[in-house]
């Protein structure tokens, strides 16, 4: 039999040995696979540690970063938004066919963004108002966005704009001779903004309070109306944005762009270590999301010589090697 | 049937001196069986030229394209080639590869760019003379035929719109008349199901033209299923000639079809040699492609390959 | 729950009259070799595959779930049988093999989700993407196309009405029965509702989870199995593509939650007969295919909206009926 | 007196099917600390989420302050100065407790949050209701009573006419409650008006000035304090007289066979390694202040949190408890503290929820039969007094003492051999206690061991045979038969200094 009194102060104090609190673990956790992926990467393939490579990584997912972090918002509250592929693309129509009729740029961008936002704004009336679930009403705005697109055009339109053409081909040049486009600080700068929204402003916390619990948060006297419809404000905002990112990085617009694109911005915020169901997660675990989604994407052309399926197949085994780790680690710390 | 339209290249190098030549080629994907039988068409004749092939499959997303051809550019390749999944949006990454000194070929469909020198040459088919030479046939087969209904491709992708265009050029100014068109997503199961529905909501359908084999095949089934015969009370016409396609055609359930060659595997390895022998190239080489009749169906149905 | 199963039967009326007015012979039916033939049978035979996805997955997110992986399932499911004809083999054991691969690959989103804990939508997201590639490795990327009588019957035979629906219903049937005539639908509930309230309650949560994503993979198998038989072809690469979300659209028309909980079966065959009819109507009425969506979009808008429980909180009273002092 | 500051006139409010207030008045004056009270049901939240703006008016009025109004939501009558904690704890477990404590109201600097200062600001608010935990840990981490007192620390942290507390103390122990009242006393005198609900009628006392009854949704009596006897309110409450109160002094004193025996149990970083024996037929009160490891140890006894030491015999047998069903398996039962969470599954019906267990343990394939649900759920809605006596209504809609019956019931039907009851009475009306006291002695009688966990310390002493005394999560004494409240209070609070904070300092600071 064990002595009570052998162990007698003991057990109490063993909960400090974490100094990082463990709401972090998950984001900390991909952070570490995506690291180690990318030094499997750089033994296995010649050429993969380079600046550039990792700086191609945020160059070709710039839109992807912002897109994911519309959806964070979204996902925090509980929520979820499946329009967002398709308000790229329509906001790539949009751009093309505006351009193309000789608007000025200036116009085209306001004229973007404010038809994401307005749209994320319908829907989340339509969301709190009628309390229809978000699945529902962000799927017909799926629909409506994808419908829209081929209403203006059936066939892709060439962007030849000068200032778009110049801001797509532009780049920024790095220290140690890496180059970076302007998308990249764009996206950068969208993740900044989130992250103070998130955490330093009181609408930012509400969020979460709402993704904890909808019905406290009322409860507690908070502005949920607001937030419920804000943050599907700001995913159509995001969502427009990503698509003027996805505008200057294709130069065209095309109502076939961005299929399923919802879904890897979802898979990368949750990936992120977000929950679906509300309240947890942060922007920056989306951002390593998307990084990690990249670096496979990345592997995958790397290898280069894998046919079709083994592709699918090789890109879903990664994914759930990346989550599997993930859990792993989280569940020994 | 495909046919090199230049000598067969020697399979030992390039004029460089590099003792192998490196092509980057980035598929579209793999979303029907007449696109597997062009990627095998081209990994068989790289390996068989003694091009060291680095291949990609983009899902049917163009980021992705774009995201490999950035790669090959990265891994120094001497030859990148690839199927754009849609005509506009290549400028900046094809300016990257000329940067890089890299010759750039195209397959099956061409960009939309001002600037020609972006890259070398275009191989492939023309979707529009496609659609033409479905028109014509029917226009010089009717035999009293009016009404026609249309199963489009994928909306937005480029053969639907260019298949449906040819054709339509074609028709103007006869009696016939597209009088339902929808679109079947170039899949067999879409192709019967909007069959389906036309059979019952269009009073009298004559012809029924498919921008590709497997949808004419679905509608194939929904017409028998209604008690009528294809080929006969109702024909029917499709686009690709792949084995499916031409058995039906042979078995005279399908009435014509144009072919859109997917083995360009050969046309494609042997420009690349003179590509990056520096030698100059043409700047648009169609491939071959024929039509069949029934009786040409059932002559050319053994060689079949895909 | 009766009250709210009333809205989207309207919707699915009002679909058919629109159809009606645009096409008068929409209703009219005829028997032709034997089976009915007629738009109405169409939209049944072309719903079963949906119907069917749309049961296993109204149980997977009755426990909180979500299954992505039902169109890559299915995909495979017709793959295996296909090739297995194609290569000269027998339709019955085919299908059998499809189908304990199937179950196979549920036990696998199972072991995910409840043993390792995933979240649902990123556990199936695996096997969605690695799926299709799954199903393209078995059929090397073509379509295969086979010739079998028996086969053919799953997707396209007829015992007067077509067997596809009638396999769709006769499984809703034996859903129905198993969970409401026994504790299974209870349980189910009680999981989604609340997991730690059930764990302490002695609820087996990890296998009842386990239990509906393997139902679910078997109900997208024999989907799969439908819709290649529909065309005696197994397309690997468009086989059940997208069909993931029709069949949670489906579910969430029928009034069940996302959240978990409570849920209803006929609401799912409502919203998965909803959704063909729609399909349906587009191609019936003409829609271009250009704007096709927007059609589709209006649709959802209007049906989720008359369903709706509507926040209109009634405060006007207040004020009048003042108690006098 | 001055003028009322909260005036509600004929209120009525009806949910479907049920009409849960009819015609109320009520009347709340500055400075004045004013008790509502009434059974399980009777409409208490009812009336105060009326006030605030969560349930829309079917009738009546409302004026504040001399002013008639008509709060829309929560956050108006917040902001109109009304500050409410309701009854179940409504805060947000993912986020910290600072943030719980001052969300809305957050300091800002240019405009953005500052999170040193909010710290600091929650860790003095914390302090002034006695409570000393880290600000920036995350509120599900800690036990129900401590979420409790923080949502007391965002009642009180804000200048408010009117101050709405629904059953604050119904998991805290004596020293919070102390702290609370002194608190409450502070705010009255400087004008606040308080409401308070509770079922312990000693508070009341204490602290009230004046008492509202309700009885099944209506206004039965308004009196001031001192005008009503105990006996008078009681029978007001319940409609009848009370005699129920002291009939439970049982004490068998024939307990049975050891039926659990832990040898050396514990878990690192929550309770300290611990030897305890219960009997079939004795009820065993573990007793202990907020924070010392009461709830770790039934949750270890049950398999819900795994013990890395020591061993569990059942039946003289070792059992391998690899989770809550093999304690089921074994007869073990577990009623949980945190009935929002862990116990109520709120989408179902009474019904479901009263068999739940015992369906679970039959396993899918055998469904309770229908007949046999009904006679059960007719029998404990009875027994218990369960209102609405509507065995389809969703449990989740029904106010939080009949919540809490329920579970009670699923463990009851499932007749398991060992009993352990967290908080069984947490939100129990005064005849209702006495009635699962009762029922607790009776089980007990009949042979089933029971581990009772109660913060109301009499209540401990009163129902058991033995009590098991725990401080600072070890257990420190053992206590056979006649103990005196006063007697365990001394072994609590432990060697004279005051026991609470340290205590949960200790726990919860990492
Ligand atoms: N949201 C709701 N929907 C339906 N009925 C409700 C709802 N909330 C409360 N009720 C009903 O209203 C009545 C009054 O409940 P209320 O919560 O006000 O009781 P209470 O006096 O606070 O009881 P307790 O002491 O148990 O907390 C109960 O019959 C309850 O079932
Ligand atoms: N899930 C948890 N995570 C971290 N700490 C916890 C958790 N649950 C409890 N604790 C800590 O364990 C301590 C002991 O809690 P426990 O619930 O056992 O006390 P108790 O004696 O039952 O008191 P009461 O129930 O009155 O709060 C608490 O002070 C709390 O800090
Ligand atoms: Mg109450
Ligand atoms: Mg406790």
């Amino acid at each position: 039999m064990v002595q009570p009194e052998v162990s007698s102060a003991a057990p109490v104090r063993s909960r400090g040995l974490m100094s990082v609190p463990k709401r972090f673990l998950p984001v900390i956790a991909t952070f570490v696979v995506f690291v180690a992926t990318f030094g499997v990467g750089s033994v296995r393939y010649e050429g993969f540690a380079s600046g550039q490579v990792m700086a191609n990584l945020f160059i070709d997912n710039a839109f992807l970063i912002v897109l994911a972090v519309g959806m964070t918002f979204v996902i925090l509250t509980g929520g979820i938004d499946l329009s967002v592929g398709s308000v790229v693309a329509l906001s790539t129509m949009i751009a093309a066919a505006a351009l193309q009729a000789g608007w000025p740029v200036w116009l085209v961008v306001l004229a973007v963004l404010a038809s994401g936002s307005g749209l994320g704004l319908a829907m989340g009336w339509v969301i709190h108002r009628f309390g229809v679930q978000p699945f529902i009403v962000t799927l017909a705005g799926m629909f409506l966005a994808r419908g829209l697109c081929f209403v203006i055009s059936v066939e892709s339109v060439s962007i030849k704009d000068s200032t778009f053409r110049a801001l797509a081909t532009g780049s920024i040049e790095l220290p140690g001779g890496v180059t970076i486009t302007y998308g990249v600080v764009i996206a950068l700068a969208a993740v900044l903004a989130a992250v103070y929204v998130l955490h330093l402003t009181r609408f930012g916390r509400t969020v979460y309070a709402v993704g904890g619990s909808e019905s406290s948060a009322r409860l507690m006297g908070l502005a949920t109306t607001r937030v419920k419809i804000g943050v599907y404000v700001i995913s159509g905002f995001c969502s427009s944005l990503g698509g003027l990112l996805f505008s200057l990085y294709m130069l065209s617009g095309y109502s076939l762009h961005a299929v399923g694109m919802e879904l890897d911005a979802i898979a990368a915020v949750v990936v992120g270590g977000s929950l679906l169901s509300g309240g947890v997660g942060f922007v920056i675990g989306s951002v390593v999301g998307v990084l990690v989604l990249g670096t496979i994407q990345t592997l995958i052309s790397f290898e280069g010589t894998l046919s079709s399926w083994w592709t699918k197949i090789v890109i879903g085994a990664l994914l759930l090697a990346f989550i599997a780790l993930q859990r792993v680690i989280v569940r020994r710390t | 049937g495909s046919g090199g339209s230049g000598d067969a290249g020697s399979p030992s190098g390039n004029a460089k001196g590099d003792d192998k030549i490196t092509m980057g080629f980035a598929q579209v994907g793999a979303e029907s069986g007449w696109r597997t039988a062009n990627t095998k068409s081209i990994q068989e004749e790289a390996a068989a030229a003694g091009i060291e092939l680095k291949f990609s499959d983009a899902q049917q997303k163009q980021e992705n394209q774009i995201k490999a051809i950035r790669s090959y550019i990265q891994q120094k390749v001497d030859v990148i080639a690839f199927s754009p999944v849609v005509e506009t949006g290549w400028d900046a990454v094809l300016l990257e590869a000329k940067r890089a000194n890299i010759p750039v070929i195209l397959t099956d469909r061409a960009v939309d760019s001002d600037d020609t020198s972006l890259y070398k040459t275009f191989l492939g088919s023309d979707f529009v003379e496609e659609g033409k030479k479905a028109g014509e046939w029917l226009k010089a087969n009717a035999a009293g035929a009016k009404n026609v209904v249309e199963l489009q491709g994928t909306t937005g992708a480029a053969p639907a719109i260019d298949r449906k265009k040819g054709f339509e050029d074609a028709i103007a100014g006869t009696d016939l008349k597209v009088v339902a068109t929808q679109t079947g997503d170039f899949t067999r199961s879409g192709g019967k199901q909007v069959m389906e529905a036309f059979l019952k909501s269009v009073p009298q359908i004559d012809v029924v033209y498919a921008h590709n084999d497997d949808m004419g095949l679905g509608a194939i089934e929904a017409i028998k299923a209604a008690g009528k015969v294809p080929g006969k009370d109702i024909k029917i016409i499709t686009v690709d000639a792949v084995k499916d396609g031409m058995t039906a055609l042979a078995a005279g359930e399908i009435n014509f079809i144009v072919e859109c060659n997917p083995l360009l595997g050969k046309q494609l390895m042997e420009l690349a040699k003179k590509v990056v022998a520096g030698e100059e190239v043409p700047p648009r080489v169609v491939t071959e492609e024929g039509t069949f009749t029934v009786d040409q169906a059932k002559t050319e149905l053994p060689n079949r390959k895909y | 729950m009766k009250n709210r199963l009333l809205w989207p039967v309207l919707a699915l009326v009002a679909l058919l009259v629109l159809n009606v007015v645009v096409t008068p012979s929409f209703f009219s039916l005829r028997l032709q070799d034997g089976h009915l033939y007629g738009s109405l049978i169409d939209i049944l035979r072309n719903g079963a595959p949906t119907l069917l996805i749309a049961l296993g997955m109204t149980l997977v997110i009755a426990t909180r779930g979500i299954d992505l992986s039902v169109g890559a399932v299915a995909a495979i499911a017709g793959a295996v049988t296909c090739t297995y004809i194609a290569s000269g083999g027998d339709a019955w054991t085919g299908m059998g093999l499809a189908l304990v691969l199937c179950g196979v690959l549920g036990l696998w989103n199972g072991f995910l989700v409840s043993v390792l804990g995933i979240q649902p939508i990123i556990a199936t997201l695996v096997l969605m993407t690695a799926g299709r590639g799954i199903a393209m490795l078995i059929t090397e990327g073509q379509i295969v196309t086979v010739d079998s009588p028996t086969f053919r019957e799953v997707g396209a035979g007829f015992v007067v009405l077509p067997i596809a629906i009638l396999i769709s219903l006769a499984v809703l049937g034996l859903v129905a029965l198993v969970t409401r005539r026994t504790a299974l639908g209870l349980l189910i509930e009680s999981v989604g509702v609340n997991p730690s309230a059930s764990r302490l309650a002695g609820v087996r949560a990890r296998t009842i989870i386990w239990t509906v994503y393997v139902f679910a993979a078997l109900c997208a198998a024999v989907a799969g199995l439908m819709i290649s038989s529909n065309v005696s072809a197994a397309d690997a690469n468009n086989a059940g593509l997208w069909i993931e979300m029709d069949a949670i659209l489906a579910v969430v028309i029928g009034g069940t939650s996302l959240a978990g909980g409570r849920y209803s079966l006929t609401g799912t065959l409502l919203g998965a007969l909803i959704i063909q009819t729609l399909t349906t109507t587009v191609y019936t009425i003409g829609i271009a295919p250009e704007i096709t969506l927007v059609f589709k979009a209006v649709v959802v808008i209007a049906v989720c909206l008359m369903q709706a429980p509507v926040r209109i909180r009634v405060r006007g009273v207040r004020g009048k009926q003042g108690v006098p002092a | 007196m001055t003028e009322p500051v909260v005036d509600m006139r004929g209120i009525s409010v009806e949910f479907p099917g049920v009409k849960a207030l009819q015609e109320v008045d009520f009347r709340l004056f500055p400075g004045e600390v004013h008790a509502l009270m009434g059974e399980n049901g009777a409409g208490k939240s009812t009336l105060i989420k009326a006030l605030t703006g969560v349930h829309p008016l079917a009738a009546g009025q409302v004026s504040y302050a001399g002013e008639s109004v008509s709060f829309t939501a929560p956050a108006e009558a917040q902001a109109a100065g009304i500050s409410t904690v309701y009854q179940e704890v409504n805060l947000c477990g993912n986020l910290t407790v600072a943030e719980n404590i001052l969300l809305g109201r957050e300091p800002r600097k240019f405009g953005r949050i500052d999170g040193k200062r909010m710290r600091a600001r929650a860790a003095e608010l914390l302090a002034r209701i006695g409570l000393h935990i880290d600000p920036g840990s995350v509120l599900e981490s800690h036990p129900i009573a401590v979420q409790q007192l923080v949502a007391i620390a965002r009642a009180v942290a804000v200048d408010a006419r009117v101050l709405v507390l629904d059953e604050p103390t119904s998991s805290l122990d004596a020293d919070e409650v102390a702290e609370l009242f002194r608190i409450i006393r502070v705010l009255r005198d400087e004008g606040v008006a308080v409401l308070f609900v509770t079922h312990f009628l000693e508070q009341v006392y204490e602290i009230s000035d004046r008492i509202t009854v309700l009885r099944n949704g209506q206004l039965v009596a308004e009196h001031s304090t001192a005008a009503l006897s105990r006996i008078d309110l009681v029978s007001a409450m319940l409609g009848r007289e009370m005699g129920l109160l002291e009939e439970i002094e049982r004490r068998s004193g024939t307990p049975g066979q050891a039926f659990l025996v832990a040898e050396g149990v514990g878990r690192k970083g929550s309770v300290a390694p611990f030897d305890l024996e219960v009997r079939s037929g004795e009820v065993v009160g573990l007793a202990g202040l907020l924070g010392s490891g009461r709830t770790e140890v039934a949750r270890l006894l049950f398999g819900a949190d795994k013990a890395d030491s020591g061993r569990i015999l059942v039946d003289g047998k070792p059992l391998k408890l690899t989770g809550p069903r093999a304690a089921i398996e074994a007869g073990v039962a577990f009623s949980s503290e945190d009935r929002k969470a862990e116990g109520i599954v709120a989408d179902l019906s009474v019904r479901d929820n009263l068999i739940l267990a015992m369906q679970a343990a039959r396993g899918w394939a055998r469904p309770v039969p229908r007949k046999l649900a009904d006679e059960l759920v007719a029998k404990y809605i009875e027994l218990l007094d369960i209102r609405p006596a509507d065995p389809d209504r969703a449990v989740g809609n029904l106010s939080g003492g009949n919540q809490q019956k329920v579970l009670l019931a699923r463990w009851l039907v499932t007749e398991p051999k060992l009993l352990i009851l967290d908080e069984p009475t947490r939100g129990i009306d005064v005849g209702a206690k006495a009635q699962i006291q009762k029922v607790v002695a009776d089980l007990a009688a009949e042979g089933m061991a029971v581990l009772f966990i109660s913060a109301e310390l009499e209540e401990v002493v009163r129902v058991s045979d033995r009590v098991v005394v725990m401080r600072d999560r070890h257990k420190v004494a053992e206590l056979d038969g006649d103990v005196g409240v006063d007697d365990v209070m001394a072994l609590i609070a432990g060697g004279g200094d005051h026991g609470l904070d340290k205590d949960v300092e200790k726990a919860v600071v990492s």
